[in-house]
């Protein structure tokens, strides 16, 4: 039963590598990356199980927080284009570039 | 080597396809992030290579729970948790440097720096451009 | 008899959140435009990862295992609808416009799909 | 009680004054602080030095583990030698790189500048000394890291040491990298990681495909750290560009562990008679160790910035000592042990003499150094003396390492090789000659205000070039030691 | 069943690392990358790897992917299109592969148990970690102690990776004036409260992984990611200054020293009970007893060094202002 639902993880996450791949515009790759990731989490709480050493969810649970961490990473830079203090009329001209 | 030999090795040879992989990235492409990619993607599959000829079929991880088990090799773990280290440290330090060079050139393109580089020599025989 | 209805009760558990982490995947390929998507990453994340993690629970039992599970649970909750919600934010901050604008745009185009933010 | 452990001393003191450097606020602290770590560390390697003479080789066993279990330090006549070569170098550089780093690196970096020349004289010390596989590749990676660091901080002057420390750094990691493969392939096919287990398990896998290949990639690996021949093109620009301090020191230090490493693992894990080792020795180390001799020496000859110009004669240098190797007899291998310590003598105090022009002025090129005979003459002084041990003038070192691989090429029966040395050490004739003709026999240029180097910075020099001709004038010590690690190495009795 | 996934996710690893070397984008190789080593940590966690998967997952994913994007946010977003022939690469790898594959034919087959890796040294480590060091999990054991010095080489490589980043880059932080007064993620009120929530379980994870890693996957490295990580979505939410009032600058560069002087400090305590470096039966009552202490402190040491390398490089590369014009953004 474990290897059904991993098998069905193992698809959903060929799914969104296709989105994130063919994904127009920026966003949506970042939406797919997101989800991709927190389908590995569920596939390798599930591998935990279908291995039967159920103690490896400590890697799962890392791995919702670095997908966490990866997409505010990655919105913060898009949106100001540095990861550190980015000055604030620097950030609205890029939305106005951005945007046409 | 009949099919099941051939398949025993399967593992190992999909390993050295990411392995030349990496090397091909950092040996062919001039932009300097990529080749630090590509020095990455050549390390992790090092990295599985040692990890995989650990492995042994029917193993479980090599955490003692008390009941008699098989367990998979726990050296190539101890090795390869050392050599990430050391990835992760070349890939911060490279990282360092291409932000430095684009400082300094303003391109991160080898081609462009090394043209900037035999413009400077050639101009005249200065010591070479301040940063 | 218990057992074998947890047993059970896991079993459906389980398949019912691959089946919603399934259907969710295939809208997120299938939908037309990048708000459309927002709805079926949400499945995912929220109920397709709850019903998958609730049958790891039934079978775990009770144990330190169901206290992980319960974190992963909760971590998820936390922060799937907040990096829905970021990248959202940022799309619409961006100037990413929804294909069927309410504002009756210029001619709408061909089936172009919305324009390249980048 | 300290005397039993003098091995681990050698490595942990080094290594722990770094962490304690990198405390230090101003340059001056982490400066004098590194200058008692050195002299320490230099003691230390005398001492062991000493045991290791009187007792044939000691080990020791980190964690008190058993050898193929634990790491285990084992040193012999031949690590011991290098260690003394490493820290005495890096002791004398270290009085020398005080006014010539605060003239070179931006201020606000000259107090780490320590902890990474620290962290690199701990990672050479532990690659030489240690006698487990990986832990060799680990102590290499901490040297590694820390050069390419202490090449980029040539960007003080000129900006091309950014991109020279970054083609450094790519081709370092990829020849690391073939270097963990060997290893990995190697403890595949033994299951140990002890280099003196891994030589007994290897014995009985004469013909094995995969520890022949395991033994190609180590030889590329190390090949590569070590600038042989075709992989040497990350050299010039890193010891051009590279402060001048971190250049003596690199010089003379860095690609000796990389030949000593190449040694451990050529003749004592795969050992002499392994079917491959005589193949390699004659198709491949003897022809790529004269072209490196002849190739670099005739480029050396065109270059324009001396640094460069000495690079390149390294390089021809490293070339000697992989043609020693090549001979698989005794006094082959006793030629490039010896070169090992003259060549890091003789290239010590040329690189130091380079520092001294570039700290009075600016550059050391050729138009740069016009007249500089009469200006500054200690230090052209200097340099005259080393450039006739380089050439390999009798009364110098560079004369008895000449002496040793000429030995052993007409012992090998093959005089065409003798003759092809003498006639590189020409080569190196006419490049030092084109530097001594424009520091002596032209004019100053009048607004010339070269003064001479300060005295900091000629007495190191000058102690080098004093050791060069003690030690070519009684090369009685320096033959001993290296004879018997050669007869060591290749498993001749004692 | 196991083989067929083992087959998936190698398959899945070569098909990113071909993507990788055909996006020219710099930022989807970069995700990539991310998606690369995710899933060589979901491979290693298949082949039983289960300390090194989650290092792979902590580096590969989290650092590595958050240091790449900021040094994209300082250099530029697309790689230029190559000019120089690709005959000569091409020539190299197909030869280095060729004598790879030359050199599998006489390997042991993919988990075959009488391989003679599992034959030598590996057979005590698995019998005599029980009585020798009592704890359950093998590969830190190896790791802290039968292999310790290793370790120990391996937080200098860290410790060097974070002065040398310093070197490079403490000469060109911008120090944060009054102009950047409005930091990033001002009006961002939903990230702003759920980070909040969010530090403390993270940085309760950490320790719990610091110092369950005796018993289960963990240990100091993975701590150490973690801890930082902590510290980077806050640095990313609130605002360098205000993480920089959090965890100043110069804390970090004194914790980055201390981790490595506890490490080798742990080692020379056994001089004076006249024993070798980095033995640790003389630290307690019993052998065992002081096998767990010196694993404990050690580990620790480890978790230190390695969060503030992690903190200061994020640090460094965060504050550079970046050089170039919005026009080539």
């Amino acid at each position: 039963m474990f290897a059904a639902t991993a098998i069905a993880l193992l698809v959903a996450m060929v799914l969104a590598l296709v989105r994130l791949y063919a994904g127009p515009s920026l966003y949506d790759r970042v939406l797919a990356a997101n989800s991709f990731g927190t389908k590995t989490v569920l596939l390798i709480a599930v591998m935990g199980f279908l291995t039967g050493r159920p103690d490896f969810l400590d890697i799962a649970l890392l791995y919702a927080l670095l997908n966490f961490i990866g997409t505010i990473a990655v919105l913060k830079f898009f949106r100001y284009r540095s990861l550190g203090d980015a000055v604030e009329e620097k950030a609205a001209s890029r939305n106005k570039e951005a945007s046409q | 080597m009949e099919f099941k030999d051939a398949f025993g090795l399967f593992n190992y040879w999909i390993v050295i396809v990411l392995m030349m992989t990496g090397l091909y990235i950092v040996v062919s492409r001039g932009n300097l992030v990529k080749k630090i990619v590509g020095l990455n993607i050549f390390q992790t599959s090092v990295f599985l290579l040692y990890i995989s000829m650990g492995k042994v079929t029917g193993g479980t991880a090599p955490i003692l729970t008390g009941k008699p088990e098989v367990f998979s090799n726990p050296l190539p773990h101890v090795l390869i948790l050392t050599a990430i280290v050391v990835g992760i440290a070349t890939t911060a330090l490279g990282l360092a440097l291409v932000v430095r060079i684009k400082n300094a050139y303003n391109s991160i393109e080898e081609d462009e720096i090394q043209k900037l580089d035999l413009a400077a020599e050639n101009e005249v025989d200065e010591p070479g451009a301040r940063p | 008899m218990i057992a074998l209805l947890v047993e059970a009760a896991s079993w459906t558990f389980l398949l019912l959140g691959a089946f919603l982490v399934l259907v969710g995947a295939l809208g997120l390929v299938r939908m037309p435009d990048f708000y459309t998507r927002l709805h079926p990453a949400g499945i995912t994340d929220s109920l397709g990862a709850d019903f998958i993690l609730t049958g790891l629970v039934l079978q775990a039992g009770f144990s330190l295992v169901t206290v992980k599970l319960f974190l992963i649970g909760a971590f998820l909750f936390f922060t799937s609808p907040t990096s829905t919600h970021a990248i959202a934010n940022a799309a619409l901050v961006a100037g990413l416009k929804p294909r069927h604008a309410v504002v009756p745009p210029r001619p709408p185009e061909k089936a172009t799909q919305d324009e390249e933010a980048r | 009680m300290i005397s039993a452990h003098l091995p681990i001393l050698q490595v942990i003191v080094p290594l722990i004054a770094a962490p304690l450097s990198a405390f230090c606020r101003r340059a001056g602290v982490a400066w004098y602080l590194s200058l008692v770590i050195c002299a320490v560390s230099f003691a230390i390697s005398i001492a062991l030095l000493i045991q290791v003479l009187e007792e044939g080789h000691i080990s020791y066993l980190l964690g008190s583990w058993a050898a193929p279990w634990g790491i285990e330090y084992r040193v012999d006549v031949v690590n011991a030698f290098v260690l003394m070569i490493i820290s005495g170098i890096g002791t004398a550089v270290l009085p020398y790189a005080r006014t010539s780093i605060a003239a070179e690196i931006e201020p606000h970096n000259q107090a780490l500048f320590y902890t990474a020349y620290l962290l690199c004289l701990t990672g050479l010390l532990g690659m030489v000394i240690t006698g487990d596989a990986f832990n060799a590749f680990v102590f290499l990676e901490i040297s590694s890291l820390s050069t390419y660091a202490l090449v980029a901080l040539g960007a003080g002057t000129d900006r091309r040491a950014l991109s020279a420390a970054y083609t450094y750094l790519v081709m370092g990691t990829i020849g690391a990298t073939f270097f963990v493969i060997g290893i990995g392939l190697v403890y595949m096919m033994t299951g140990t990681l002890n280099m003196a287990d891994l030589a007994a398990r290897l014995q009985g896998l004469e013909h094995n495909r995969t520890v022949l290949v395991a033994f190609a990639f180590i030889v590329t690996g190390i090949g590569l750290k070590l600038a042989l021949f075709p992989m040497h093109l990350w050299l010039p620009n890193a010891y051009a560009f590279a402060p001048s301090a971190v250049t003596v020191f690199l010089a003379a230090t860095a690609t000796k562990a990389a030949v000593y490493l190449l040694l451990r693992f050529l003749f004592t894990v795969f050992g002499i008679d392994y079917h491959i080792l005589g193949l390699t020795m004659t198709w491949l180390f003897t022809p790529l160790a004269l072209a490196a001799m002849f190739a670099a020496s005739t480029v050396a000859i065109f270059q324009v910035e001396l640094k460069r110009m000495l690079a390149y004669s390294s390089v021809a240098q490293i070339g000697y000592m992989v043609l020693g190797m090549s001979f698989l007899s005794v006094t082959g291998l006793t030629a490039t042990i010896i070169h090992l310590f003259n060549h890091a003598l003789m290239k010590g105090a040329l690189f130091m003499v380079l520092g001294a022009i570039v700290l009075r002025q600016g550059a050391a090129t050729f138009n740069t150094i016009r007249g500089l005979g009469r200006k500054m003459p200690w230090t052209m002084a200097a340099f005259v003396t080393g450039g006739l041990s380089l050439i390999g003038v009798p009364l110098t070192v560079g004369f008895v390492s000449k002496w040793y691989l000429v030995a052993a090429a007409l012992e090998s029966g093959r005089w065409p090789l003798a003759v092809l040395i003498v006639l590189s050490s020409l080569l190196a004739v006419i490049y030092v000659w084109r530097v001594v003709e424009a520091a002596y026999l032209e004019e100053p240029p009048a607004d010339s205000k070269a003064t001479e180097a300060p005295l900091s910075m000629l007495v190191p020099t000058w102690i080098l070039i004093a050791a060069n001709i003690y030690f070519g004038v009684d090369a009685g010590l320096t033959s001993r030691i290296a004879s018997a690690g050669a007869r060591l190495l290749l498993g001749v009795a004692q | 069943m196991e083989s067929v996934i083992n087959m998936a996710l190698l398959v899945f690893l070569a098909g990113t690392a071909f993507a990788i070397l055909r996006r020219t984008t710099l930022f989807s190789v970069v995700m990539l990358s991310g998606v690369f080593s995710l899933v060589s940590a979901a491979l290693l966690v298949h082949l039983d790897a289960v300390d090194v998967a989650f290092t792979e997952a902590a580096v590969g994913a989290g650092v590595s992917t958050v240091l790449m994007l900021s040094t994209l946010a300082l250099t530029a977003r697309h790689e230029a299109p190559g000019t120089r022939s690709r005959a000569i690469p091409l020539i190299v790898v197909f030869l280095t592969g060729l004598a790879l594959v030359y050199g599998t034919l006489d390997m042991p087959r993919f988990g075959d148990p009488s391989a003679p890796v599992h034959q030598h040294v590996a057979p005590r480590y698995i019998s005599a970690t029980a009585h020798e060091i009592g704890m359950p999990n093998i590969v830190t054991a190896v790791l802290a102690s039968y292999r310790g010095f290793d370790t120990l080489g391996e937080v200098t490589v860290i410790f060097t990776a974070g002065i040398a980043v310093l070197l490079l880059l403490a000469g060109t932080i911008r120090e944060p004036t009054t102009a950047t007064k409005i930091t990033a993620m001002e009006h961002h009120l939903v990230l702003r409260v759920v980070t909040k929530v969010l530090i403390g379980p993270i940085l309760l994870f950490a320790l719990y992984v610091q110092f369950h890693g005796d018993y289960g996957p963990g240990g100091g490295f993975q701590a150490g990611v973690i801890f930082a990580a902590a510290f980077i979505i806050y640095a990313l939410v609130f605002g360098l200054e205000t993480a920089g009032n959090a965890l100043p600058g110069r804390a970090v560069r004194i914790l980055l020293a201390l981790g490595v002087l506890i490490y080798s400090g742990t080692g020379v305590v056994s001089f004076f009970f006249n024993k070798n470096f980095l033995d640790y039966s003389v630290l307690g009552a019993t052998a065992q007893a002081g096998q767990h202490i010196g694993i404990i402190l050690v580990e620790f040491g480890v978790g230190m060094t390695v969060a503030a390398v992690m903190v200061s490089t994020f640090y460094a590369f965060a504050g550079q202002n970046p050089p170039i014009g919005d026009e080539e953004w």
